[in-house]
């Protein structure tokens, strides 16, 4: 049985202390694309959130029980993006199916989804150096799914925060080259800055 | 549907054709791999003695605490450079993996910080304080200053500098038993009382395990702290300071000096003036000469077979026989049988115990309750031992099956 | 696309020659990945802490992008166009695995300093955006070479971007450290406390560094407009006194046949 | 046995994805319109929805 403190310690590590934007720099794409609207920045987090947990789960059992056991570790690359592909597929289809409301708020980040570095990053980082390589396979996949849920609560603060500047920034009177992506990347600079304070908190 | 067959055979085709490609490079690199991945291991070992040979190392498994291999290094003509030791330590990222080497002086020559899964920034932090902290210190000189803001993973790297630590300086408890029993390799923690003014009842065993001695932890205050030792036979073997010992108390070992090698119940009845008189912080001893009085059973601890497997729990008995006291240990698994029980410390005379107490005990083996045994049918010869035994027995078994109700 | 007409002719006076020049060089500046479309924002950001690793990511990013452009071009007949997107993520998936394996054996301290981007590498939009628009309808040569000058131009921005960072942070230089070059040297070795600005190899240094970069290259691109613009009104200026003068001359020739 | 085990799962988890991936195509988007605005600054070649709308252009 995995302690409580465990869980907590995931959560906050993964979600603040590495928070996968801007101190892993995964979802970087997402970040300064979908970012313009506070609107459209959450609802790709949203997506980004679903898809990230399940797709934990499922790379999780596919690498422990299958890659694994017959010694083809190497192929996980080729296996890890074939299936969060497919996730995202079948999620859009069922969205598609099932709710048409959902479809309008989120079908038009699910696409984009599949080539954010984070769910990658996050799945591949539970297999190989994360807090869940050091528990044994079910406390593994707890730790796992935790760990994903936290990531995926960074990554949704970092959105809302950043679109939340930048709607800003769009009626600050900026120098003219630095319009725009220029000025948003040293904000997320100065973001970055001040989240390397949390570092010691845990 | 055609097309669809030709459309999923153009992707099978396609995704063979990858998956081969990707076994070929696989089995063309695989060797090169692993070879990497032993030297990156390996050159963490190089940084901390250069001058190593590494096809001459000698590694040993280590199971304690954090500590997993310990390693002796060589150079190339065979001298003897240092030993060192590999730690896991957990941290708010993740484990970290820390070596520590020591030259033979006992002098860390580096500590190195050789797998982390923290952030790199933080580490950083850590890696720039190790060589000024640690490298070229001896044990005694270290001071645990963390680095503010990377608390967890300078602690992750303490905690094992620490237990190389007491490996090379030696554990201080270890070496006080050491300086009374010569052959005293490992002990442990039998009892904690609560109601006497020592604490701990620790049993002292050679190499062989076989018990050496008992020693009783009297702590007066947090900076002092003495052992009051006796043999396996209740012969009183002395005072033991393992720290900054108060001048009064070092007064009392000294006067008890003269009693080492007498009998615990002796002292007791020569020196009461004593006692009253002025060594009140030697109460202890008066207590532990009557600690035989009580019949009872100690705390189970789980027990492991060879393969590491826990197939039930030990109970440590106390229980006064025809001469003193004995203490017996008995082995009961999760169904509440008893499986085996070994009397590991006797006062009575072994001519007795051996052939008529101990040779029976198998009769109880497999029982769950002795409430059908008389030690005068078990037992006849030695009936007093006999009792003893059983009633430790059954009170083993009546604590199994307490905590088994909860 | 009237100032495109316009600048074509007093900028570019003789016709393009070396299509495959230009089509290798585009990604250099115009085009380039990183400062004019922000594609593979990640690894720019993650891996540029040192000259060396951003010019082993570079490398990489090569390998992968190259390859994957001819073997997309290669089968663009083959594959059916329902399933276009499926089978490029298997092709450039395999070539990341393959380039992550060679990687391991060949070049394992860059491939410990990479970590996770390595696999990420899969998901840079760089690579399934050549694949998409350009390999998939162009011929086998055109493609590779696209890939490559591609890849170069995203290397040099990643270098440069490294170079930037690396310098600040630490005032050297560092070769041979992460790719197995047989030597191990460190160039400039500065000691000015301007270059010891720790932050700037940090994670906070990626965004400042790359948004600087960012401006500067707006910059330039907006005083060249601004040049062309000039230059373009010149011209026209000049166009029309020469019309002008033409007409007056064809006047002054007519009054001069007719008298 | 281990390459083929490897390349047999690749060819599996190959196919489920084409699949899913048949599948999704099959289902029709309920969109009537969709704000293209909120996709202008996405640089990301492999949108599908994007691609979509290049087409239709």
């Amino acid at each position: 049985m995995i302690s409580p403190t465990v869980f907590f310690v995931a959560i906050v590590s993964s979600m603040l202390i590495n928070n996968v934007v801007l101190m892993r720099f995964l979802g970087v794409c997402p970040f300064l694309g979908v970012s313009k609207k506070t609107e459209s920045a959450l609802g790709m987090s949203l997506a980004v959130m679903f898809v990230m947990v399940i797709s934990s789960i499922l790379t999780y059992l596919v690498y422990h029980l299958v890659l694994e056991p017959f010694g083809i570790e190497y192929i996980f690359i080729i296996a890890f993006i074939l299936i969060i592909a497919s996730l995202v597929q079948l999620v859009e289809m069922a969205i598609k199916k099932f709710s048409k409301k959902l479809y309008k708020g989120l079908g038009i980040y699910l696409p984009l989804i599949v080539t954010n570095c984070a769910i990658l990053g996050v799945a591949e980082s539970n297999i190989r150096d994360g807090l869940a390589s050091e528990y044994g396979f079910g406390g593994g996949l707890q730790v796992a799914i935790v760990t994903a849920f936290g990531a995926a609560l960074g990554f949704a603060l970092i959105m809302f925060a950043f679109s939340s500047i930048r709607e800003r920034l769009d009626h600050a009177n900026v120098p003219e080259s630095w319009k725009g992506v220029p000025v948003s990347l040293v904000t997320a600079g100065i973001m970055a800055l001040a989240f390397l304070g949390l570092g010691g908190i845990v | 549907m055609l097309d669809k067959l030709k459309i999923a055979l153009t992707l099978l085709v396609v995704g063979a054709i990858a998956g081969a490609a990707i076994v070929g490079v696989y089995t063309l690199t695989e060797e090169r791999i692993a070879a990497n991945r032993e030297e990156a291991q390996n050159a963490d070992l190089m940084a901390i003695f250069p001058d190593m040979d590494i096809s001459k190392l000698e590694r040993e498994e280590m199971d304690l605490n954090y500590l997993v291999e310990r390693m002796t290094a060589y150079d190339s003509d065979g001298n003897e450079l240092g030993t060192i030791f590999r730690g896991i330590s957990s941290s708010y990222g993740g484990d970290n993996t820390v070596l520590v080497g020591v030259d033979r002086d006992g002098k860390i020559v580096k500590v190195i910080i050789s797998q982390t899964s923290d952030t790199t920034n933080i580490v950083r932090d850590v890696i720039d304080l190790l060589d000024t902290q640690f490298a070229g210190k001896n044990f005694d000189e270290l001071s645990h200053d963390a680095p503010s803001g990377a608390t967890q993973s300078y602690n992750s790297v303490w905690r094992v500098v620490e237990e190389v630590s007491l490996q090379i300086e030696g554990d201080p408890t270890q070496e006080a038993f050491r300086s009374v029993f010569e052959d005293a390799d490992s002990y442990s923690v039998v009892f904690t009382f609560e109601d006497k003014a020592f604490t701990d009842e620790y049993v002292i065993r050679d190499a062989d395990d076989a018990v050496l001695g008992y020693a009783y932890l009297i702590e007066y205050d947090e900076d002092n702290e003495v052992f009051l030792i006796v043999d396996k036979d209740d012969v009183f073997k002395g005072f033991v300071g393992i720290d900054n010992v108060d001048s009064d108390v070092e007064d009392a070992i000294v006067y008890y000096d003269d009693q080492i090698d007498s009998d615990l119940v002796d002292i007791m009845a020569d020196s009461g003036d004593v006692l009253e008189d002025a060594i009140n912080d030697l109460q202890p001893i008066v207590e532990a000469t009557t600690r035989i009085d009580k019949e009872h059973v100690v705390r189970y601890q789980n027990y492991y077979d060879d393969e590491d497997d826990h197939v039930g729990y030990l109970y440590t008995g106390y229980s006064s026989g025809f001469n003193g006291m004995n203490v017996i240990e008995i082995l009961i698994n999760f169904d509440g049988e008893i499986v085996s029980i070994e009397v590991v410390r006797t006062s009575d005379t072994p001519e007795y115990i051996q052939p008529d107490v101990i040779d029976q005990l198998d009769n109880l083996y497999g029982e769950t309750s002795v409430d059908g045994f008389e030690a005068d049918d078990v037992f006849a010869g030695a009936t007093s031992s006999g009792r003893s035994v059983l009633n430790a027995v059954g009170a083993a078994l009546e604590a199994f099956n307490e905590r088994d109700g909860e | 696309m009237a100032e495109k007409k316009v600048a074509k002719n007093p900028m570019k006076p003789k016709k393009k020659k070396d299509t495959q020049w230009t089509n290798l060089t585009k990604g250099f500046i115009r085009e380039n990945p990183i400062f004019v479309f922000l594609l593979g924002m990640c690894p720019a950001l993650a891996v540029t802490t040192t000259m060396e690793t951003g010019l082993g990511m570079g490398l990489l990013v090569i390998f992968v992008l190259t390859s994957s452009n001819i073997v997309v071009s290669l089968l663009k007949d083959l594959i059916p166009k329902e399933v276009q997107i499926p089978a490029y993520i298997v092709i450039i998936a395999t070539f990341v695995t393959i380039v992550g394996l060679l990687t391991e054996a060949y070049a394992y301290e860059l491939h410990q300093s990479l970590g996770v981007f390595i696999p990420l590498i899969v998901v840079n939009c760089l690579i399934m955006g050549r694949a998409t628009s350009y390999a998939s309808k162009n011929d086998v040569k055109s493609s590779a070479i696209d890939g490559f000058g591609m890849a170069l131009g995203f290397t040099g921005a990643l270098m440069l971007i490294g170079v930037t960072r690396e310098i600040f942070s630490s005032g050297a230089i560092a070769l041979g450290v992460y790719l197995p070059f047989p030597f191990e040297i460190s160039i400039i070795n500065t000691e000015m406390y301007v270059f010891n600005m720790d932050t700037l190899g940090g994670p906070a240094g990626g965004f400042i560094v790359i948004g600087v970069l960012l401006a500067i290259f707006t910059a330039r691109g907006n005083a060249l407009k601004r040049k062309r613009e000039v230059e373009r009104q010149a011209w026209i200026e000049q166009k029309k006194k020469e019309a002008a003068e033409r007409k007056r001359k064809k006047d002054m020739e007519s009054a001069g046949d007719a008298a | 046995m281990e390459p083929f085990i490897a390349i047999i799962t690749v060819a599996v988890i190959i196919t489920i994805y084409l699949g899913t991936y048949m599948l999704n195509k099959k289902v029709p988007a309920p969109y009537e319109k969709i704000d293209t605005e909120t996709c202008s600054a996405c640089t990301n070649y492999a949108c599908g929805v994007k691609q979509q709308f290049s087409e239709e252009r």
